[in-house]
């Protein structure tokens, strides 16, 4: 018998609820006390083809979706004949007998478990709506799972309307009272509810987090144009936007996005915007501005395979490059690559500070993986990172006249808000003098260029302070993985299978990629005995960055560029590998 | 009272002697003093090209952005702090090209801000080429051969957006064209004004003289400013009598006025410490 | 006396001809048998200002302007305040008397020559335009230099209409008897005719020789929307597109051209586009299309100083990294950088057959003071670079169904333009299959990432036989400058100035900048003493790339970012600083 | 002949069972079969979203372009080869929002090609958020409070840029949009045809019912098609009943028309061997 440790896949066609019913499942899981991570698996299409969702539940923590599958929901046969070699051996499928007929050829394995419901009968009979075929399956996976049935209509009514609850706890039980009349006992793998002394916890996608963390910081206008994977923010927002005074703003294309978010900056809000590499194409010469007018916006780039549309729902790690050198001429920004749904929310803290703080726009790059898994995570201290809006001056302005553009020590002039009594605020995309004006003289360009890369100078001090890199792991390893972004799930889950073997590996972790942490990276990465740098593309971005900054080549690169996430035991095999 | 004076600043002029910028500049700035609008509580939005020297030159506040952006960039402000009077100047090129995508959204969503064209009918700051409005069969260095498509008619565009305040003036008459920034200003939603700008240095077609010849005043003609399809067949009128004026004025609800959480409210004031947000934190568990 | 060693400038308000008249003067130069280097100074205005124009003419070789000047055409006091600290002791200011006052003390130097030359009056007399002042001014010089006024007059009617060349002819007449007749012998500097035995050269900017190179190479299409400093492509080919078959447009932005041409190349006409950094942001959406539809179009990135709009009408190289990495996702791309008006030429040709053989975007990287810049360079060889345009199947297509993706050996697949019978010509910027149809799976996908990163592979192989860097100067030297671009011509006439006190110096151009020569630099950077990189930037983009493709730290950078080319001799000074 | 059986791919279509896409299609195959047309001497542009799968689902040249580009795209094809029948089928997120910059200055130009929006009023593949063409009040999950904006009148837009063939299809009434498309695709110069497509998944407002309800056909009713104003005023019903069928027809040069060194030329042929520049080169001497 195998407790609490599950990995669950709900597969169907698009449009027949699959990501919901896999998030109601990981849900109930989250409830018992439980550790879930949920990823769903989508083609560009709104109904039809297939779609997965997985979910893994553990009593120890997860960062990631496993390689194989313990318990297949299977809304369709796709998914039946998609999935059976990832089931484990004594792995069940729950599926309906009577709409998909499957030979034992067709299968090809006798080491599983055919575990019919009559979902369409059951369905039927309640007179719900197809769709609710997948809740009928949720009850009767509770009841293999011999876990509490109660908690799952606590869930439902959490999560509908009282009269589609009711209809959707009808289901339950029915898929449950089936499952339990005719299967009982016959999986060896249960889920127990888990007293936890720690708080309850909370299941959140990157996006979400992201979201959650712009209101939390002060974020009052929102504009994007929606781009699958950044979609899930706007929409996020904008279903919450008259509870926190917000505009959020569904834009015309992303140039306008940019351009308004780099005026909503430049009067005085915070404000962000987010899209994913073609938007972001769109928005590079709007970032040069922001840049060169020194307004502060925060920029959210969610990546997905290119180049150009490439796989519009799939994951990729291939614009680090582009994110850190977009826009023509030389200016400072940050770039900063939230790991998890821990890190995407308090890294956006940070960004909002640290764009107003150095008046330099801020990217958060993260990707599908990230952006639209969901993963288990303590609730969010609200107050661990307050608001640090910079030097700004709301009252009145008095003394001499107030310049925009100022000389200062640091390269940062303090900042007025139009509107304010005694100061007029005049910026431009032009170079240009301390007051604003365009300038073409060669001295005072120069000058200008050099306040702004002071600016770069108090940043990278101010950084030091920061999290801009982490280690993972021993202090002392055989050998040192290297990664940024969304990779962070499966290298930990990885790192877990290899200790188990007993290889003694850490993992460097790096968070801010523009500036570069150089002497915090070179600082680990001289004890390091052998350096294995993980990424989700082609060219491994993350490894020319390193011989970049470090004059450094990493022993290995293990690169994967198929759209799809590493799966935590492959990963660890590629490891081994190089070890 | 802010004077001329107050609204000049330090930076010299470099448009060419004799260019019509300098009459939508003292419109501009007339219309400001008349409006009784204060230097800190305006915004001067302005795109690239010769037009978009105008931030160089009133010393109120300014945004200089970049090439076709005018709208999106000064919907932020006016979003973000609706306190604020958000005026745009833009150019032909700027608007009715770079920046042409733009153009229907922010007039439909009635964005309340101005937008002032200086229509000179080429790129001025790029040495002269042809551009949307320029006529059929313009020569330019870019269209040696004279310029292929009809041109683009902005107010047209404008008004079947459902635009709420539409008209155009003429950078040679300045007190009109004052009158109309007055109005425009004034408007509550988004007010767009064509000016005929005359480019003395690449325009040799559309000068001072060819328009004088031709405009007139649509209020000297009883037009009334509320009939949209009257002032759709005004915005045909080319040819030996181009009319000048209000095409279209009629007030419908702001894009903010349908946000009824942050009507009027100025955002700006409102991020200075964390938002609490455990309501959805709640519903994350 | 000074023979065939002269350096002229010609400064005025904009609007007074002053970019003609020195290119005019230029032209003379070039006719008498004498090398020349033009170069224009000019703020972002119409008229009014401040321009100038700098002529450098010798018997020798010149590539760039000097940093002082021997003559100055003052049609404006502020030409005399602005430059005349840059004058020779001994050298002249050619100006009109009546037109401008300039006292001694505002002068505030005794060791040069005032010559007064009535121009307004000569005009007046003459009844012609003020714009002719210059023209006068002009016959002045070529008095005051001893040089030969048919020449001039024959420049003149090969320039101008008939009346308007008489016209001219008439007023540089009275400009030479003028100042014969008052200045004879009076300026130590001279011009003499040189019979040479070479051909004649010509004189042509960077954006000429690459509009010119495009004619030659075929190109079809041009299309691109106004900018400074890339505009006068578009008005010289638009000038002759009747003459060549081509079309030349205007489009209503920097998206519809490269899109555009993106049609216009899977068409399959050779195509091309060109603009400076706020253009080619917009653009970098279409060049991630571009790459993934294996099309070929070429980009012409002339740099200006940014960040944003900068300063528009000045040069920087600050593009760099942004013209390599641009564009969410990886593909394979070429990157040159010309450093002459003769590479202009011959690189562009190599950009066209480059693109078209491997199926990628070439873009050639150039900035304001190569792009604007007049040089002397031999008759371009228009067969000397043949026009290979890959495998293309121009005829009928037959045999299995056309694959435009198709995998091959190298990554090439042979290519068939849409209307030929037989085939269907289909291509997509989702991910596709090797028939252009959307596909969305994992192996599938990372195999046409491979086809097109083998394609990489194939390009690098094929550059080993291009001069994708040269060594100019010594093969052993006790330093190595490195550049890329338009800093070749300051370089060059440094390394002379250098030679001259004994220096022992060479210098490594780079003029492939993606992919990166990488053995080619290696082999000349091994034997290296010392290496300085010089550059118009502030961070050494140079540099960074460098590092992260040889792991190596330059000695020393030498950069400059107001907008400004180097000065020979400023930079021969900074290089010996640090030897 | 081309048969329905050659225009056929091996691509599971991967629409939404009901979706309006399906009639579009249908009507162009036959559209295609009915002109005659060659597989190899048509191209069909796409834009990104539900309509971009065009590519996938018709058998001849293809070119899935990115978002909002269809009309640049088709531009370049067109002009680089005007043998090629070039048909654009574009959202209307991706032309009247991301690719609104184009759409006035490819119908000046007067391109010699078709387009045809797939106008579902949602933004289907990114799951239906609003659009420019959504009426005021639509509730999407970027709008949950209901579209503020006017909707955007993409017709009218089309006729004050003088377009020479303006026309409005319903993907319900297959065999009249086929009509439409063939009169479309044999217009010489731009044609455009809006046409309206129920997305069953994202669209609970505009379904076929609803459209079934207002639609009547402007052919029917004697409308003249030559005469714009006529057309515009025709471009504004909306509510009750709703025209559909030609709107404007008239030709007029096509940009090609107007560069008479290159007039008909497929330009494709030409780049074979270096150009002699020898003429300009004598210039630079
Ligand atoms: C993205 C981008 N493209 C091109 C340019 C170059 N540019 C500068 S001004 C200008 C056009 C000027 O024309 P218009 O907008 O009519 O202004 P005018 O000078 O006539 O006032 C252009 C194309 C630019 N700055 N940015
Ligand atoms: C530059 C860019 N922005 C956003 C997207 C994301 N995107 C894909 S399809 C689509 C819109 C789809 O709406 P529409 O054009 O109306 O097509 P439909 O799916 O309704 O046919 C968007 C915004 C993109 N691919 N590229
Ligand atoms: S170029 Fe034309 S628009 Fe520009 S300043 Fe001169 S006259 Fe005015
Ligand atoms: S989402 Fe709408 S437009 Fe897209 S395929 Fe489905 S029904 Fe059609
Ligand atoms: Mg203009
Ligand atoms: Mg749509």
């Amino acid at each position: 018998m195998i407790i609490n440790k599950l990995s669950l896949l709900v597969g169907g066609e698009a449009g027949a609820g699959i990501n919901r019913s896999g998030f109601l499942f990981a849900k109930i899981c989250l409830r018992g006390g439980l550790n879930v991570f949920g990823a769903n698996d989508y083609q560009s299409l709104i109904r039809g083809g297939h779609n997965f969702y997985t979910v893994r539940a553990d009593d120890e923590e997860v960062y990631s979706q496993a390689d194989t599958v313990d318990l297949i929901i299977a809304l369709n046969k796709e998914t039946i004949l998609f999935h059976k070699t990832e089931l484990v051996t004594g792995g069940a499928i729950i599926y309906d007998a009577d709409k998909i007929t499957i030979t034992n050829q067709e299968l090809g394995r006798d080491d599983i478990k055919l575990i019919h419901v009559p979902l369409r009968k059951i369905v039927k009979e309640l007179q719900g709506p197809q769709i609710m075929e997948n809740t009928v399956a949720l009850g009767a996976a509770i009841a293999l799972l011999d876990y509490d049935l109660e908690i799952m209509n606590k869930v439902l009514k959490d999560t509908f309307k009282p009269k589609t609850a009711e209809l959707n706890i009808n289901a339950t039980k029915q898929g449950y009272t089936y499952a339990k009349q005719n299967y009982s006992d016959s999986f060896d793998y249960k889920l127990k509810t888990v007293k936890t002394t720690t708080k309850q916890k909370i299941f959140v996608t990157g996006n979400e987090a992201i979201g959650l963390a712009a209101i939390n910081a002060g974020c009052k206008l929102y504009a994007a144009y929606p781009m699958t994977p950044a979609t899930s923010i706007l929409h996020f927002l904008a279903s919450v936007d008259r509870q926190y005074n917000m505009i959020v703003i569904q834009t015309e294309t992303e140039i306008a996005a940019i351009n308004m978010v780099a005026g909503a900056s430049y009067a005085g809000v915070r404000t962000m915007t987010a899209t994913s590499g073609g938007g972001f194409c769109l928005m590079t010469e709007g970032l040069g501005m922001i840049g060169m007018t020194e307004t502060s916006p925060v920029i959210v780039l969610v990546q997905r395979p290119g180049p150009s549309t490439g796989l519009p729902t799939y994951t990729a790690q291939g614009d680090l490059r582009f994110a850190i050198h977009a826009s023509q001429g030389e200016f400072p920004r940050v770039v900063i690559a939230p790991g998890d749904v821990e890190e995407c929310f308090y890294n956006t803290l940070e960004a909002f500070n640290l764009a107003e703080k150095f008046q330099i726009p801020a990217i958060i790059i993260s990707d599908k993986y990230l952006a639209e898994s969901n993963g288990t995570t303590q609730i969010y201290d609200q107050n661990r990172i307050g608001i640090d809006r910079g030097q700004l001056i709301t009252d009145q302005y008095a003394g001499e006249e107030y310049k925009r553009h100022k000389f200062t020590e640091n390269g940062i002039s303090p900042r007025v808000l139009p509107g304010t009594k005694g100061a007029i605020v005049r910026t431009n995309a032009d170079e240009h003098n301390e007051l604003g004006y365009t300038t073409e003289d060669p001295m005072l360009s120069t000058k200008m260029t050099d306040k702004r890369f002071k600016k770069l100078d108090a940043l990278t001090k101010e950084l030091e302070r920061y999290e801009t890199v982490k280690l993972h792991g021993p202090k002392t390893a055989d050998a040192t993985i290297i990664g940024w972004g969304s990779t962070k799930g499966p290298i930990r889950e990885a790192m877990k299978l290899l200790s188990k073997e007993g290889f003694k590996v850490n993992y460097l972790q790096i968070v801010y990629l523009t500036p570069f942490p150089v002497s915090k990276v070179q600082a680990i990465l001289r004890s390091a005995k052998k350096t294995i740098v993980v990424e989700n593309n082609r060219t491994s971005q993350l490894s020319s960055i390193i011989r970049e900054h470090l004059l450094k080549t990493v022993d290995h690169k293990i690169l994967k560029y198929d759209g799809r996430p590493f799966n935590p035991e492959a990963l660890a095999r590629s490891i081994k590998e190089v070890l | 009272m802010v004077t001329l004076d107050d609204l000049k600043t330090p930076k010299t002029n470099t448009w060419c002697p004799g260019c019509g910028n300098f009459g939508i500049l003292m419109a501009f700035k007339k219309a400001l003093i008349e409006l009784g609008l204060q230097r800190e509580d305006t915004v001067l939005v302005s795109g690239i090209g010769c037009h978009g020297k105008m931030v160089n030159y009133v010393n109120i506040n300014g945004f200089h952005g970049i090439h076709g952006r005018v709208l999106p960039l000064a919907t932020g402000i006016n979003l973000s702090n609706p306190n604020l009077t958000v005026v745009g100047f833009a150019g032909d090129a700027d608007q009715y090209n770079e920046g042409w995508g733009h153009f229907a959204h922010a007039i439909r969503q009635n964005i309340d801000m101005t937008l002032i064209v200086h229509d000179n009918m080429v790129l001025g700051l790029t040495t002269g080429q042809a551009t949307s409005t320029s006529q059929q069969g313009f020569k330019s260095k870019s269209t040696p051969f004279g310029v292929i498509p009809p041109m683009l008619n902005p107010l047209a565009h404008a008004l079947v957006s459902n635009g709420s305040f539409v008209a155009r003036g003429f950078a040679g008459d300045m007190m009109h064209l004052k009158g109309l920034m007055v109005e425009a200003i004034k408007h509550r939603g988004f007010a767009f004004i064509d000016v005929f700008q005359p480019c003395v240095s690449f325009n040799y077609l559309n000068t001072y003289d060819w328009f004088s010849q031709r405009i007139y005043k649509l209020d000297e003609e009883g037009h009334d400013v509320t009939d949209r399809k009257k002032a759709l067949e005004k915005s045909f009128e080319w040819g030996d009598k181009i009319p000048i004026g209000v095409f279209y004025n009629k007030e419908r609800p702001t894009y903010q006025d349908s946000l009824p959480h942050v009507k009027d409210e100025n955002l700006t004031k409102l991020s200075t410490k964390n938002v609490d947000v455990t309501s959805i934190i709640k519903e994350m568990m």
